[in-house]
């Protein structure tokens, strides 16, 4: 269980990035976190691993205020939550191999880590976790030979191979054209269904936060604007989300949303 | 509504520092060309003809000769500079990551990088060699230190900005999975740098064979020596073998390590 | 899937990968023990002669500031030269580098005949054209600067072809959709991209110029090398760390120079 | 290796041939002494002199003014020296154009002088210390002369001379007779105006760590090859050197005297 | 009028990025063409001015065999028709105004270009485009100094400057959020309703195709799977084009789109 109480984040040039959020997203929900672009999307999704630090309020992690931790307990807080980006984030020279199994590196040795000398279970489940995907014959391509899609999935299974509680993705799917999208989803989707992974997901397209999330948050600058179950939101929810309707017909004087 | 375009955003500050920048470069310009000194009556003289005719078919008319000489010579420079090179790119990572603002947040620490590789890259390498000469003996091994240190200024500094330009969201991936930060060095950062590395040692090794010619005037062995003999005993010859192997060696070199280096990346 | 479901993986490379690094390595090893060993060079030697060093690295210090007066001229003249010689370069270097470019010059024949003149162009040690343009020109500052000419050109133009290759083509093709013709594109949608890195890279062979300078003294083909050479041979190493901390200063002010430049124009 | 005796070698620029190995020279001595011996030639002896001031190199083949710089930084000594034309000295040149109007060396006040590296003994330092002496300059190369010109080495100031950059070039004697057959009317182009006093030649020196015995058998073995037909022939084609004889630190004093008056402009601390 | 005759394009590499395309486009149409990451959309659009030259067939536009063209009447060719790109392409270092006025290169003298010696008429006709996407006050801003969305107006201005009969758009709103995209592609209709330019747009996303579009033209593989009114588009047109349903249940094997 993960509990937002009265969360506000202030980035050190002022801007304001979270505004007193209260929020608690129960085990094994898909929550699905949409927005304009700046509304905070990224900044809720990445203090609940403490990529960010919020600067008020608690964060309450498997019962935990994760705001204290730091040094061991925040790599021990990071081991049980997986991350998932837009831009895939894979070191693009090694191999696939090589890249999903860097998602045991918390439970695993310095020194070994460095002579690349895992457990025979760990590349078990690397390789379990890229035939889950259905990517296990790229084995060891480079990942830069893989196409977007292909590269998001392996993200995918080096995130499975953390055997997280929670999985983070930060728009996974904004790279990626419609269909390889609907997969990708699905995939994350299937994931938080059979491992009862709780999954909270940024998505630009409220068609498919629609599709495939449980519940469905809005943010506005900073705030919380809308929190309820997907099958609850009608084209009025979307309005109050992006602040206006998207048909407006006046074309002048559009102000910029980047 | 009449044309007009809305006035250009004046910024008078950035103009007059513009203006000033610009006299102060022609008045640069003017101070070198009125106080150089070229005697234009010598090289337009029949003299430079007449060193033409003598030079240029001696030159073009290798000793051949000589060959096996230069070759030893030329295969020790190769050895000193390849030996050297090495030795620099191993000094040169530890203080490149000093100096990368990415790696250590640091900044007086940052700053004592930048200073011992500038400190590094001003000294002559002939001065380098003379001390090394001194303290080791008129050898290779002079000349071996003389390019390593010669050349750790200029790799420390590239490796750093190789460092600098990584992507650092991988960076955040791998902390975001629990990862420490040994094992963000070897999984997140070393295979985004090590092939520029090579790539950039490999570079400068081509640089330091071309170097390392100058190293035998003092003794630190290499094909310097024998460019110096040729020159004042005005064997032209001599000088245009020397040339010729030395292109030859460099573009083999060039051949092989441009291969590798296309494997690398 | 031709792989039974009990595969694991027991390496992160495949096995020929892992050759080839072994290879690899062992031929980057083995060859620098060769030179090691021929050239009789280890490195705990170093070490064992480090005493030496510090003794006559310690005879450079204290700088012997009264002999700045005597730097002056030659200093000035060696930035002469590296003027000169760093414009003239600019100038031969701009058509060369888009010729070596092969995103711009895209006849295959042209390109690779350029790459190999500069190619040969750049192997040239700067001792060996000091020498010869000493030789054909006489002893003084005009053969100086037509070494450093060329040595300078061909650096220039590799850096700055890498560059070209390098740039974003998509402006360009905007450029030629809307029917703009090669010199326009090139004009518009080449020179802004490439400005600060040509300016950086040209005070960059600058400073090597100052630098080079110092090999071109021992030929008297002019320049600050000739006093690093005479108070060298004097063992007036005072004046010698003087002298180098003076073109230290110089490389700084350029590099800084260098640096204001590049922010005025990104 | 510590068995292994180092000999540097600078070749002298004053004389017309520039030996690039020495490698006869060094298998020779090394059968005679009995010890391994590495020979080295380099053609700038300042990283000789400290070479030899570390002990890393212990025999030196060093020019005059490098020998006395040597002995007063390191305490190296010489023990032989070379002989050229039945001599044990030689003395610099004044080259001048033959119809240039200039007889004496008054004559080259305001003149441009041509030399070859201001630390070549007969190139530079015993001409600039004549002109200082007759003249009481402190400073030729700017209070006597008009422009001073470095060229490298003493062929390329005769040339300079020649071919009318310089009016007056300073060189060992006689440079001219090793030009002549690339230019053939050097002779009658140019004239010797004058000659300097007699310059001691270049020495054979070793470094104090030497023991005294070691220096002896040294010191015989090097006099022996005056009697080897063979070595002779080596010597005098390589290095130029027609016998050698034994020397002593005293016949350097002159050079020694010479370099002080350059007071501050050489700084012998 | 453009026409494409039997027009086929097969690269050097021997991909083939077009198989025998017969399809006419009327002035003022709003053509947009939909269909998966390389079906040949960008192939299509680039040949109309000669970006890539069709290998076999013919292209007629305005009653000439374009494929003939080089060199100078290339160049007329190109003057005519103006293009938008999916990143833009603005020289980013260079002032929005000198990006636009870039647009009249092709009636400008090379020398007077050099030295920015465009006609006074030009600059009006620049100034008031950049009126038009409602961005003049950026007038002398970089180009990078502006967020996505207005780097494509001011790249909508440029080919306004270029008064153009055609304008080609290839993904002009792929890299922008869905707010944005609207805006932009608002613009786009709002000029070829206006000034009566014929407009040929690729999208990913059919239901800003269906939004927008007079008429969609759906291509697979090189081919041109559907050609029709966008009033006549239906889910199974969407079938056809993308070769598959995309809420298809079937989460294995799933090929790779890119
Ligand atoms: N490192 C930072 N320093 C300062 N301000 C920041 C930083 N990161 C984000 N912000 C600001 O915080 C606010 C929220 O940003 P955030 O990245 O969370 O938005 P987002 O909803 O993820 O947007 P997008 O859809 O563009 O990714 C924005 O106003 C942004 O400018
Ligand atoms: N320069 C090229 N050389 C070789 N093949 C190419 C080239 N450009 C495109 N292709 C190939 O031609 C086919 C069509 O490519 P095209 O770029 O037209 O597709 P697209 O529909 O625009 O795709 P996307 O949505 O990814 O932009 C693809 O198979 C592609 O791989
Ligand atoms: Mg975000
Ligand atoms: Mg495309």
């Amino acid at each position: 269980m993960i509990e937002f109480k009265n969360l506000s984040l202030v980035y050190p040039n002022g801007n304001e990035g979270l505004k007193n959020i209260n929020i608690k997203i129960n085990e094994g929900e898909f929550v699905v976190i949409v927005g304009l672009s700046g509304a905070g999307k990224s900044t809720f999704i990445r203090s609940i691993n403490r990529l960010v630090t919020p600067t008020d309020g608690e964060l309450i992690v498997d019962g935990e205020d994760i705001l204290t931790h730091n040094g061991k307990s925040l790599r021990a807080l990071r081991k049980k939550i997986g991350m998932i980006f837009q831009s895939y984030n894979l070191v693009k020279r090694s191999t696939v191999l090589k890249n999903v199994i860097s998602g045991r590196l918390g439970y695993t040795g310095t020194l070994k880590s460095i002579f690349n000398m895992f457990p025979k279970e760990d590349m078990q489940l690397a390789y379990d976790n890229l035939k889950r995907v259905n990517i296990e014959d790229k084995l060891y391509s480079r990942a830069d030979e893989l196409s977007g899609g292909q590269q998001q999935r392996v993200s995918i299974a080096r995130v499975l191979t953390q055997k997280p509680k929670v999985i983070l993705a930060d728009e996974p799917v904004a790279s990626l054209d419609p269909p390889t999208s609907h997969q990708v989803m699905k995939y994350l989707k299937q994931i938080n269904k059979e491992d009862n992974i709780t999954t909270i997901v940024n998505l630009h397209f409220i068609d498919m936060a629609m599709e495939y999330a449980d519940r469905i948050i809005g943010m506005r600058a900073g705030e919380v604007v809308y929190d309820g179950p997907a099958s609850e939101v009608t084209e009025k929810t979307f309005e109050e989300i992006y602040g206006r309707t998207i048909r407006e017909e006046d074309m002048r004087g559009g102000e910029d949303n980047e | 509504m009449s044309f007009k375009l809305p006035p250009k955003p004046k910024n008078r500050p950035a103009v007059a520092k513009r203006v000033i920048s610009l006299l102060a470069l022609l008045a640069l310009y003017i101070w070198t060309i009125t106080s150089v000194n070229i005697d234009w009556g010598r090289v337009f003289s029949e003299r430079t003809l007449e060193n033409f005719d003598r030079i240029i078919p001696q030159f073009f008319d290798p000793a051949f000769e000589e060959t096996g000489t230069i070759l030893v010579k030329m295969i020790e420079t190769i050895f000193i500079a390849y030996t050297g090179s090495l030795a620099a790119a191993v000094i040169a990572v530890p203080l490149a990551f000093l100096c990368a603002t990415n790696m250590v947040k640091n900044k007086w620490l940052n700053t004592i990088g930048m200073w011992i590789l500038g400190a590094v890259r001003a000294f002559p390498e002939i001065i380098l060699a003379i001390i090394f000469v001194a303290a080791v003996g008129p050898n290779p091994f002079a000349g071996v230190l003389a390019i390593a240190i010669g050349s750790t200024g200029m790799l420390g500094k590239l490796f750093s900005e190789v460092i600098e330009s990584i992507d650092m969201n991988i960076i955040e991936a791998l902390e975001a999975s629990g990862a420490n930060k040994m094992q963000i060095l070897f999984y997140g950062i070393m295979p985004q740098v090590l092939p520029e590395f090579l790539s950039y040692a490999i570079y400068r090794f081509e640089i330091d064979v071309r170097a390392s010619s100058v190293l035998g005037i003092v003794g630190a062995g290499g094909i310097g020596t024998l460019i110096t003999f040729a020159y004042l005993n005005r064997n032209w010859d001599e000088v245009g073998m020397i040339l010729l192997v030395i292109i030859i060696a460099v573009t083999i070199i060039d051949q092989i390590s441009g291969f590798i280096r296309r494997r690398l990346v | 899937m031709s792989k039974t479901d009990q595969f694991t993986p027991n390496s992160l490379y495949p096995a020929k990968t892992k050759r080839t690094i072994t290879l690899a390595f062992i031929a980057v090893i083995g060859f620098y023990l060769i030179s090691s060993i021929t050239t009789e060079s280890f490195i705990i030697n170093f070490f064992l002669k480090l005493s030496n060093i510090t003794d006559l690295v310690g005879r450079f210090f204290p700088p012997d500031w009264g002999y700045v007066t005597y730097v002056w001229p030659k200093l000035f003249e060696t930035i002469h030269m590296a003027i000169i010689s760093t414009t003239i370069a600019v100038i031969i270097s701009v058509p060369f580098c888009l010729l070596a470019a092969h995103n711009i010059t895209t006849n295959k024949w042209l390109y690779n005949f350029m790459r190999m003149v500069l190619n040969i162009i750049r192997t040239i040690p700067d001792i060996i054209l000091a020498v010869v343009f000493v030789g054909l020109f006489g002893i003084g500052v005009f053969s100086g600067i037509i070494a450093l000419i060329i040595f300078a050109v061909g650096i220039l133009v590799k850096l700055m072809s890498e560059i070209i290759e390098a740039i974003d083509m998509n402006p360009s093709e905007a450029i030629r959709a809307s029917g703009g013709n090669t010199i326009q594109t090139i004009w518009y949608a080449v020179v802004p991209q490439i400005l600060p890195q040509f300016i950086s890279f040209s005070l960059y062979v600058f400073e090597i110029n100052i630098r080079a300078s110092v090999v071109l003294g021992l030929v008297g083909a002019g320049g600050i090398g000739q006093l690093i050479n005479k108070e060298i041979n004097f063992l007036n190493y005072p004046a010698v760390s003087t002298i180098v901390l003076i073109i230290f200063a110089v490389v700084v002010v350029i590099d800084w120079i260098s640096g204001k430049l590049r922010e005025g124009i990104v | 290796n510590d068995d292994t005796l180092v000999m540097g070698f600078v070749p002298s620029q004053d004389s017309d041939e520039i030996a690039d190995t020495v490698e006869p020279l060094a298998e020779k001595l090394s059968e005679e002494l009995g010890v391994e011996v590495e020979g080295r030639v380099m053609t700038n002896y300042t990283a000789l002199v400290e070479a030899m001031g570390t002990n890393e190199v212990q025999i030196g083949f060093i020019p005059a003014f490098g020998y006395v710089l040597a002995n007063q930084e390191h305490d190296v000594e010489v023990i032989l020296k070379s002989e050229r034309f039945g001599s044990g000295t030689y003395k610099a040149q004044y080259i001048v154009g033959a119809d240039s109007g200039i007889e004496t060396l008054a004559d080259l006040e305001g003149t441009t002088w041509a030399y070859g590296d201001p630390t070549s003994t007969s190139g530079y330092l015993f001409p600039a210390a004549q002109i200082m002496d007759e003249f009481g300059v402190e400073n030729p190369e700017t209070e006597f002369f008009a422009e001073s010109k470095q060229t490298g080495g003493h062929d390329q100031s005769a040339i300079a001379v020649l071919e009318g950059e310089a009016d007056v070039a300073t060189t060992f004697d006689d440079v001219r007779t090793g030009l002549e057959e690339d230019y053939p009317t050097i002779m009658e182009e140019t004239k010797i105006l004058t000659y300097t006093d007699e310059i001691p030649n270049d020495t054979i020196s070793v470094t104090k760590e030497l023991d005294d015995e070691l220096v002896q058998e040294i010191k015989a073995a090097f006099l022996s090859f005056n009697d080897n037909e063979e070595m002779i022939t080596i010597m005098n084609e390589v290095y130029n050197w027609d016998r050698i004889i034994e020397a002593e630190d005293s016949e350097y004093d002159v050079v020694r005297s010479t370099f002080e008056k350059f007071g501050d402009d050489i700084s012998l601390d």
